[in-house]
């Protein structure tokens, strides 16, 4: 164990498969010479050469690129900077990389890695902020992962790479710099797929993922200050979701609230309800409910996101409100 | 620097051979597809055979390629097996995809087609991208893309024009500028019709042929490959040519003069490298005659063996999704009910 | 009223708003000269000169010219053949069209149509039939309508036109030519926003929307032989969604049915379920249910789609089980 | 076919005016950010002035701009409200979008700007957009786009150049040319380093000029404008500069030579046209000064004003989401609880 800040860890994951594996080869915009625009990349073109590339900037060839350069035995790790940018390659991720496999009969795999950061939280304004998970997590043949930790963002992003299926990494610059215990194996793996229990707990089910998790579990510990006892779920990978372990919870609980920083329609939070009340609608003690922003772009200013997005004290009122705590 | 030869009766005979088999699938799918035999959409190459078969008789079998939705050509010349592509138009379970994609989306990893592609433009950067492993891994392989006239509008060819220069890629890239997209001419949708011009402000080499002209087709090919094989980068061939069919089986084609079509089909590259080949060798009609012959029985076989198939059956419906099987945990499945949709 | 098949209906709107308004204008793949790939343009460029163009293949430029046209004060249609194509129009529909509004405080309006098809039914394989509309319902700044008869295809397309705001009008392939009574009056509107009760029923709430329509008020039928009364309705618009009618209605009968053509995660039902029991949770008198084709690309033969979609019977057996009608 | 003619002395006071006003806007933007005062990410224009004042001294006030993440410059030479501009960085509701979009959103509907933009190349179709709502309205507008190097390698870009080409709209495209994409040098991002080469192909008249000399801008600008006015079409103007600052505020630059940021803060723009002045009339030293003087007044006091106004409320998360009020039904609104997130 090394404590190491999320993106250090993000680095330590590249660095360790493409040493492992010289099939991997990363490329994207002003990830080689400058080590990515948040340093993720940082030293691994000095260590591994013409396998870690700056591209211009082509979000739509670059993934095309990845999507080729996979079908054709390579293990690509492409990086589109913000996942808003996702809006100029999702051909290549949705009818191409997500559907090969598929369309081939079996005969030709796409084992692609796509990181991106969603919901940027520094002030970055509405073009560079949104939360676009769920438009991922809706498509056949793509896997999605978003780790909250360090040793997340290490051990899923490996995960990804060595995956024979396309995966978006969906990391979190609000989360950027946040330290924790991150297992020096080389391979440390977190399977897909598998959501993690970061805290137990009798009365509620609060699921989140992202840079949602660590106010969700902030919110946990204060709600038991109100002896309300929270289960926080970090799910982690938002397709497959793991549906044993929200329904086990949900059926233990009876109560779910969702919390996530992108919008209510069609999102991940829909889904977690979805999935909770077709297979424990008679555990439920009160309706599930999705904490999350108002229907509107994300502004910029501090002083506005923190009212944008689900802050602790909101997810403790909406934890209290649920299980009655204050009625 | 080039490498073009003349090539001699028998290399001609192999050119021949695979328009053939492009033309016989290709009538027998129209035949078909007139006859509520099979079924979605269909686009046919006939008239421009001699790009696939000029084209791939440059390439090796472990070479790469992408196609688009009017595909069947490339794929046949660069080795796909008819049979597997005809039980893919008949939607059967020995068809490349289980039946399950049909006639635009043809792979085989066998022969390195890494697929066609329903989505204009799409297999362009996915060609770059093979050839980007092939540098990487210096494993030699060349990657050529198909595409037509329509997808130079596409803003990932020149993105992909961009980043293939730049590294120095060994890929090929050839429009099949059959001056159509869909219904639209080619002076409607490109400033300039000449293709070849895309490529100039990246440096590439770019040339156009005569696209029904298979050795012009070939030779330019040749050049191509020979420079992206020796690492000197990618290059890209235009080959002018028509289409005697419409955008799809069933197209109206009012967009055009009858007497274009006729003026093109006089053109038939079929029939030019026979020509060529009888002024080498005038005692040559009937090896050209029984050439045909043989494309057309082994198509007729593919059909017959096609048609017996079974239909895929609702097991097919979630096969072949991922690669890997998380579905440890039943719940990750979306269950389907006994006779059909799936219940979320 | 007149009897007009679907895709004349579009024809019909798009002509009277052209005569209506000069500042309309339409444009996209062989929409002028060819008429449109199906037809629903056919007859416009003659009449209308030149507004109304062939484009390019260039669906990302296309959209941003619309965005650009409109924000300049024209009042511009754009076709995306396929929503399938929409993959390469994001950027524009998304980062632009639905937020130039806000990113201007109000100042520069985008009265943008984008018309697409959803889920062809018609064979076309994996990369022409997905329903995607859950990707633009879950963007702020956008309206989605996605209309199931002729009537709707009129009213709702000129709605669009007539809206300052953009929106994308999800045509459906599979009703292309189902007729049905058209209002020939050239301001008929049907209002963005509101559902349609197709049929009543006090059983069993089915919610559907586009080509799943017509397949829901079949069941319906069925469903009363069983003795089963079911309540169709007809979302029309699916951003803004009609709480209001989706919510009194499953007050009334207590169950909750959602049929589409989309897979499962994420999409409009997970979204109509989210609602359905954060605000009518206490009405439930079983798990809301949402029935939808497998997690899986699109098949090309008929044998199998009528095996991916839900068909009239998949919904009828599924309105029996969720009435205890068969247990 | 050029109309350009030398400027007299008030002309090019006129345009020493709008750089000062760029130039002392983002020197003073620049410090509040290093203070901490402002938030977010901020790219100035510094350097580059003389692009967005010659370019924008050819237009009329109903012209149609767009921009790109570093627009400040093109705003303010096409006219927008410095307070507003500076009330938007500040967050605060005084600003061109209530203070909720910062630096790279200014939009200003009264004197064109449809917007600057955060996503590389998105201006591109917009601009063209503008053109074609002009020409079929008959409004004889103009619309110019502002984008850079690094925007040449996005799809976009080349989409639109054909279909502006192919219809003739009046538009033309500003390539500011800084020579780096973020980190990225252009030798780096494009296969062709000279911008103008990328619309040979379209048929584009294309030109670049020294993007330092604001003279040579406006020349090459008053060109392409009237080319454009009169119905002629697009055409590309390439000018070629250098950023002084990093990519953003904060960038550690370590991408390039401190010698060659250097070299190129001796081209500076508004030097270049002082001395232009002076050498037609040296005692228009006190002048210039003057000039310089009155814009960093003018910013301060905006700076002033700004930092006065309220910072926006919650209710401002869900204004202008929507130009038209469809929520006569409540539930179809998401409420805000009291202090913040939605509740879906
Ligand atoms: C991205 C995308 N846009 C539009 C279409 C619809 N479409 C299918 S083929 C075609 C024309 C293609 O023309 P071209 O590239 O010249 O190929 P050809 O059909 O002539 O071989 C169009 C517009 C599509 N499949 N994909
Ligand atoms: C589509 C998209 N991709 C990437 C980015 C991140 N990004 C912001 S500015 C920039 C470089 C732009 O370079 P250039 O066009 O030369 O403009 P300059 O900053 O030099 O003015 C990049 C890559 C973005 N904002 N949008
Ligand atoms: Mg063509
Ligand atoms: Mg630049």
């Amino acid at each position: 164990m090394t404590v190491l800040k999320y993106w250090q860890a993000v680095n330590l994951a590249l660095r360790e498969e493409l040493a492992h594996d010289e099939r991997v080869i990363l490329f994207g915009e002003d990830v080689a010479a400058p080590g990515g625009a948040f340093g993720a990349s940082k030293g691994l073109m000095e260590e591994f050469g013409h396998r870690v590339r700056d591209t211009p900037i082509s979000e739509g060839a670059i993934t095309g690129l990845g999507v080729g350069a996979a079908a054709a035995g390579a293990r690509p790790v492409v990086e589109i900077m913000f996942a808003d940018f996702l809006t100029l390659a999702m051909d290549q991720v949705v009818n191409q990389a997500a559907k090969i496999h598929y369309m081939s009969g079996g005969a030709v795999q796409v084992p692609l890695t796509v990181r991106t950061l969603c919901g940027a939280h520094r002030g970055a304004g509405p073009q560079h902020s949104q939360s676009l998970e769920a438009w991922l997590a809706a498509v056949p043949g793509l896997r999605v992962v978003a780790p909250a930790t360090a040793a997340d963002a290490k051990g899923l992003l490996k995960s990804a790479i060595r995956s024979p299926d396309p995966v978006v990494v969906i990391e979190s610059l609000a989360l950027w710099n946040q330290r924790g215990e991150v297992p020096a194996d080389a391979d440390f793996l977190i399977p897909l797929g598998r959501a993690a229990v970061r805290r137990e707990g009798s009365d509620l089910t609060v699921v989140a993922w992202g840079a949602a998790v660590p106010r969700a579990l902030a919110a946990a510990e204060a709600a038991a200050q109100h002896g309300v006892e929270v289960e926080v779920i970090d799910l982690r990978s938002l397709s497959p979701l793991d549906h044993t372990t929200v329904l086990a919870s949900v059926r233990n609980t009876g109560r779910l609230l969702v919390v996530q920083d992108a919008v209510a329609p069609c999102s991940v939070g829909s889904e977690v309800v979805r999935v909770a009340v077709a297979d424990a609608f008679d555990h439920l003690r009160s309706a599930p409910v999705v904490l999350c922003p108002p229907f509107a772009p994300v502004p910029f200013p501090a002083a506005l996101t923190n009212r944008y997005f689900p802050q602790v004290e909101d997810i403790v009122r909406a934890a209290q409100q649920l299980t009655g705590a204050l009625v | 620097m080039s490498v073009t030869q003349i090539p001699d009766i028998d290399q001609a005979f192999g050119l021949l051979r695979v328009m053939h088999r492009i033309r016989a699938f290709e009538q027998c799918a129209t035949r078909l597809m007139a006859q509520g035999v099979l079924e979605g959409f269909l686009h046919v190459s006939i008239g421009q055979e001699a790009v696939a078969a000029g084209v791939c008789s440059v390439l090796e079998r472990n070479d790469l390629m992408t196609t688009s939705h009017r595909g069947h050509g490339h794929c046949i010349a660069k080795g796909a097996r008819i049979p597997a592509m005809m039980a893919e138009l008949f939607g059967r379970s020995g068809g490349y995809c289980g039946g399950r994609s049909g006639s635009m989306h043809i792979a085989d990893a066998e022969v390195g087609i890494l697929g066609a592609n329903a989505i204009v433009g799409a297999g362009i950067p996915i060609a770059a991208g093979g050839a980007l492993a092939s540098q990487v891994r210096g494993t030699g392989q060349v990657a050529v893309c198909f595409f037509g006239d329509g997808a130079v509008a596409e803003g990932v060819f020149h993105e992909t024009l961009n980043i293939s220069a730049l590294w120095s890629l060994p890929v090929v890239f050839v429009c099949e500028n059959n001056q159509y997209a869909e219904m639209t001419p080619s002076q409607v949708h490109l400033a300039t019709t000449v293709v070849a011009e895309y490529a100039r402000p990246y440096g590439l080499p770019s040339v156009t042929v005569d696209g029904n002209d298979v050795l012009a087709v070939r030779a330019a090919a040749e050049e191509a490959v020979h420079r992206a094989r020796g690492g000197l980068g990618p290059s890209l061939v235009e080959c002018l040519t028509y289409r005697w069919h419409g955008h799809f089986e069933g197209d109206s084609q009012r967009y055009r003069d009858k007497a274009e079509v006729a003026e093109w089909m006089l053109k038939d590259p079929i029939e030019h490298l026979a020509a060529w080949i009888l002024s080498r060798d005038h005692r040559l009609q009937e090896r050209i005659a029984l050439t045909r012959l043989e494309a057309v029985e082994e198509v007729e076989q593919a059909v017959a063996w096609a048609s017996a198939l079974p239909v895929p059956g609702p097991e097919a419906l979630l096969a072949d999704v991922y690669a890997e099987d998380l579905l440890s945990e039943p719940e990750l499945a979306v269950p389907t009910t006994g006779t059909g949709g799936g219940r979320g």
